[in-house]
């Protein structure tokens, strides 16, 4: 099955009422705010999502209550601190589908997550002649990490086409991952198409090369339902500031036996077992890949961020969204010479739009949307290759979340309309 | 709040921290074993006479260099375990794992020292202070029972309190 | 000459008024706590420093206004976001002495920071037989990661000892430092005996032998004035969360060209130039050692607590921490079975004050002190092998901090002695 | 808050973006020069054929794929280069740098439309998209006064304008 396909289509007729945005919205300090003397519209949620007044409050009460360094320490706050540190862990343990506490590493992000996996499995286990497959829609932190261990150790990285509609193209699958295949590294979704991956089908043609799986789920866990059981992949990370958590909070999953099998990353404090000048054993996992005071107040708020979503439902948001790209995809595609990229079969794609204007660079177009109060993402969206391979220079990417609404949609398409007017085209 | 000070430190374990049983070594052993906590540096060294005929503990030697917990933990076993068959022996540093766990279990009134570890229970931290003799116990007998001659050698890992 | 040894000695008679404690602690929100039910006495700093409000302030109205992915986007929040996070990049480097910008690397804390030079620097320039001198007095993070990597590549690992005040010993320095060292990594004021260590001077005999010196400034950066370019060291490294400021960004300081000719660390968004299947470049410094989001909102709110600092002024923070430590020190050593660790002349150590009871563990002191609401640490400090050399299992630490005063160091005195009693000693 | 929009998107730069000059390609050339800013993805590419006897620009061709600061800087730069000697285009592309940072310059009637080019400094993160064209073309002319025959390319690493 693919994700997503479990959900019945969505129509622009439903109405986006399944739960209340304005209530929402309300949540969100910053939806108050004005740029550029409108009412902020943010849909540059691809880059970064909003934070909701729990997540802050969550990091301010840390700080005028709770702060102290976690683990060994024997006093009230210490221990305390250590408790709200791990309930986050116990908490994303939960929500990608219920695995173990220990299988839980917390990195900076996702890009860190990669790296870790490339410096300690990678290094490891990726020799001269192996084969790491990626696809052609990765983001920077999911292609330039395996470049470079290829590299270094002399092996091939294999692409994974898309097809025209910005699909993967699996018609050359079983060439593409075969006996030589050791890592297959992909997104769960892109941040540049929208395009929700086939993840689990991959998982089953990898493990049957013998080969593992790691799942970039930067932009899938924030928007969608994700168990990483019955996925079935090896590693699976992501960022808690995309989904509505704080900045510095990322989460590298992996099952136990390869966390246990890989030797640490970074050394120092909290990590160790037992430490002499001739002898050095490491903790368990997932302590052993926490070097270091970690960035405990985001960790702690980030279980806020996952509350948050948790009661709105990911179910609830997967629709929501569903319903909201729609109605965005269906409005901008009416104004003149605007293109969007991507698949528009709503049930294998998310809420990122990227588009194009025949005529206007992307920068000019994110330029003009600021100047109403519209922030949108233009570039490459780190994702230079892609870019290559659909043959843009670089798009604008309007990016949905749960605070978005057709008003906001709304807001956008005139301001496209008037732009056009603008620039005199 | 000195309440929970005074639950942790109970005159039982203060006793028993301030005078240690079992410190006397023992000229003859067959079970030796060690224990360490490195995040705490408590430590442990511990040996059993064995009688064989009866198949009894028959006299232990504790030495503990740590904190007050775990030297009252050591003391308490001693006392408790000496003359109790190997099986009776490992029932009990069941059951203090099981107190430590925080799991609801009857102390008989033969074990009624063990009672006073419950306080233990509302310092997490320290919890592996009170484990750390029980679990090496634990390691010697599974030596000895399977034959080894060797120490054995237990290194509780940091922050296991904090694993599900 | 020494650090520290350009201030005259304070003596006891000396007043601590040369600032108003009582405003800065009212400037720090969870100093008014109770903790089991005594008002919190704060003497953990050395693990983790406490916020004051302008800090904790800081990353709310961040969250609150200007939230947004930094660098690439177009759109006002981004811009804004990213001047903010590149002025505290500014103010980091003027703070330590006024280096360029560009030799100021933001990462998670000084344990990857020094673990980044290890992977970058050190794997390209470390051969076997190379040496690096470390001292016995190093904390783990500034030991383990060249414990690890002198093990990879058959180099050496040589230790400057100390001598029973706890000062580095001398004697063979330069026996020690050879022809053979590569890199003299040293912390700059000792986490457990307070010791301040001689950096200048090994600067010197480590640069005489064309090695490197790396400087530990977890505990020195937050407690003194530091000026990296009079120490004449090659790399600096410290934590944002010992120092007021948000836990979760440490500081790398590098000399420029080292920065310039080092491989990256993380691979991802950010730290590249160009992007295709077959050819990567990287971006210039800082950025290169920055791939992904890094922790934008707290290296925003960190430059809250530089501004703090500075305004208190390092100078007055060192010269009140010396008063307080010589008070302190004078104080405890009263107190019959208690002995203090390291050195005792006030202006070669900083307020890290570690204290053995000749009858009761540390653990139990912690625990006690915690019952008066006292928070100090006990244990190894992640300083395994010092404890060995020190012969103690573990030691009791109150480490002070700018809104410490002598009613707090008065309250672990009386707390200390009413334990004895307790424990019936 | 349009106003500073109007002052990025000035009359003269939205004239240059809609109808650039410089658009026709060079039978014959004597400076190539390739410039890139990897990330905006905005491209150019330039060629000079020069006047040898008079030392001038003769002619120049610009081509841009980019945005209308870059393609309108692009064409700006056509315009005002076209018939100037290698002394004169340098001290011109040094007056835009110049203005992009922000600092104070008269610009004279005869380079008005460089005037058009200030309402950038509001905009941080477009001045790259605005200095491309120049420094495309200050490479060009640095290997033409060297005697280098290969082409020029400049790659503007991300973040430029950041650092001090
Ligand atoms: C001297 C010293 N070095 C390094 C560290 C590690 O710092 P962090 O845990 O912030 O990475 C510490 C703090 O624990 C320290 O005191
Ligand atoms: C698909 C994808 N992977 C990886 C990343 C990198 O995430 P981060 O910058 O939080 O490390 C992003 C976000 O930019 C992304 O969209």
């Amino acid at each position: 099955m693919r994700p997503g396909t479990a959900k019945s289509k969505a129509t622009v007729s439903t109405p986006l009422s399944r739960f209340d945005i304005q209530k929402i919205k309300a949540d969100f300090p910053i939806l108050n705010e004005k740029v550029n003397g409108n009412r902020l519209v943010y849909l540059d949620n691809a880059a970064t999502s909003q934070k909701p007044r729990v997540v802050i409050n969550a990091i301010l009460e840390y700080y005028r209550k709770t702060n102290a360094n976690i683990h060994r320490g024997l006093h009230k706050l210490a221990e305390d601190a250590t408790r709200a540190y791990e309930a986050t862990r116990t908490h994303t343990a939960a929500f990608i589908g219920g695995v173990e506490s220990e299988e839980i590493v917390f990195t900076r992000g996702t890009t860190e997550s990669i790296n870790l996996v490339a410096y300690t499995w990678g290094e490891e286990n990726i020799h001269e002649g192996d084969e790491i497959v990626i696809t052609e829609m990765e983001h920077h932190a999911n292609f330039v990490p395996w470049y470079v261990l290829a590299k270094k150790k002399k092996a091939v990285i294999r692409r994974i086409p898309i097809t025209v509609c910005g699909h993967l193209d699996l018609n050359d699958i079983d060439n593409i991952i075969n006996p030589r295949t050791k890592l297959v590294a992909v997104t769960h979704m892109s941040n540049v198409l929208g395009t929700i991956n086939p993840v689990k089908e991959l998982a089953a043609k990898a493990h049957a090369r013998k080969a593992l799986i790691l799942a970039d789920g930067a932009q899938a866990a924030p928007h969608m339902p994700v168990n990483v059981k019955d996925l079935d992949v090896d590693f699976y990370v992501f960022s808690s500031h995309k989904m509505l958590g704080p900045t510095g909070v990322g989460v590298l999953y992996g099952r136990r036996e390869l966390l246990e099998s890989m030797p640490p990353f970074n050394f120092g404090g909290e990590m160790i077992g037992e430490v002499s000048f001739d002898r050095v054993t490491w903790a368990d996992i997932p302590h052993k890949f926490e070097g270091g005071t970690p960035n405990i107040a985001d960790v702690v708020a980030y279980h806020a961020a996952l509350s948050y979503l948790d009661e709105i439902g990911m179910d609830n948001i997967r629709r929501h969204e569903m319903e909201l790209t729609e109605y965005a995809i269906e409005k901008l595609s009416r104004i003149e010479g605007i293109e969007i990229q991507g698949p528009q079969d709503i049930p294998n794609r998310g809420g990122a739009i990227s588009f194009t204007d025949k005529d206007l660079h992307p920068h000019d177009i994110s330029t003009f949307l600021d100047s109403r109060g519209i922030a949108i993402r233009a570039g490459h969206h780190c994702a230079q290759p892609l870019m290559r391979v659909i043959g843009k220079i670089a798009t604008a990417r309007a990016s949905l979340y749960i605070y978005n609404d057709e008003a906001d949609v709304d807001t956008l398409y005139n301001a496209l309309v008037e732009m056009r007017r603008y620039f005199g085209l | 709040m000195s309440n929970s000070l005074d639950d942790l430190y109970r005159e039982i374990i203060l006793d028993h921290y301030r005078s240690p049983r079992g410190k006397q070594p023992l000229e003859h052993f067959d079970i030796s074993s060690d224990g360490h906590n490195p995040s705490c540096g408590d430590e442990i060294s511990m040996e059993v006479e064995m009688d064989k005929e009866r198949a009894t503990l028959k006299n232990i030697h504790v030495d503990c260099k740590g904190c007050a917990i775990s030297t009252a933990s050591g003391s308490i076993l001693a006392e408790l375990i000496k003359g109790k068959t190997l099986d009776e022996a490992r029932q009990i540093a069941e059951l203090v794992k099981k107190i430590l766990k925080g799991e609801e279990v009857e102390v008989p009134d033969s074990l009624g020292d063990l009672d006073a570890l419950k306080g233990v229970r509302q310092f997490p931290v320290r919890i592996k202070c009170a484990l750390l003799a029980w679990v090496t116990l634990i390691e010697g007998l599974k030596n000895y029972e399977n034959g080894k001659d060797e120490k054995a050698v237990v290194s509780t890992e940091d922050d296991d309190e904090k694993k599900k």
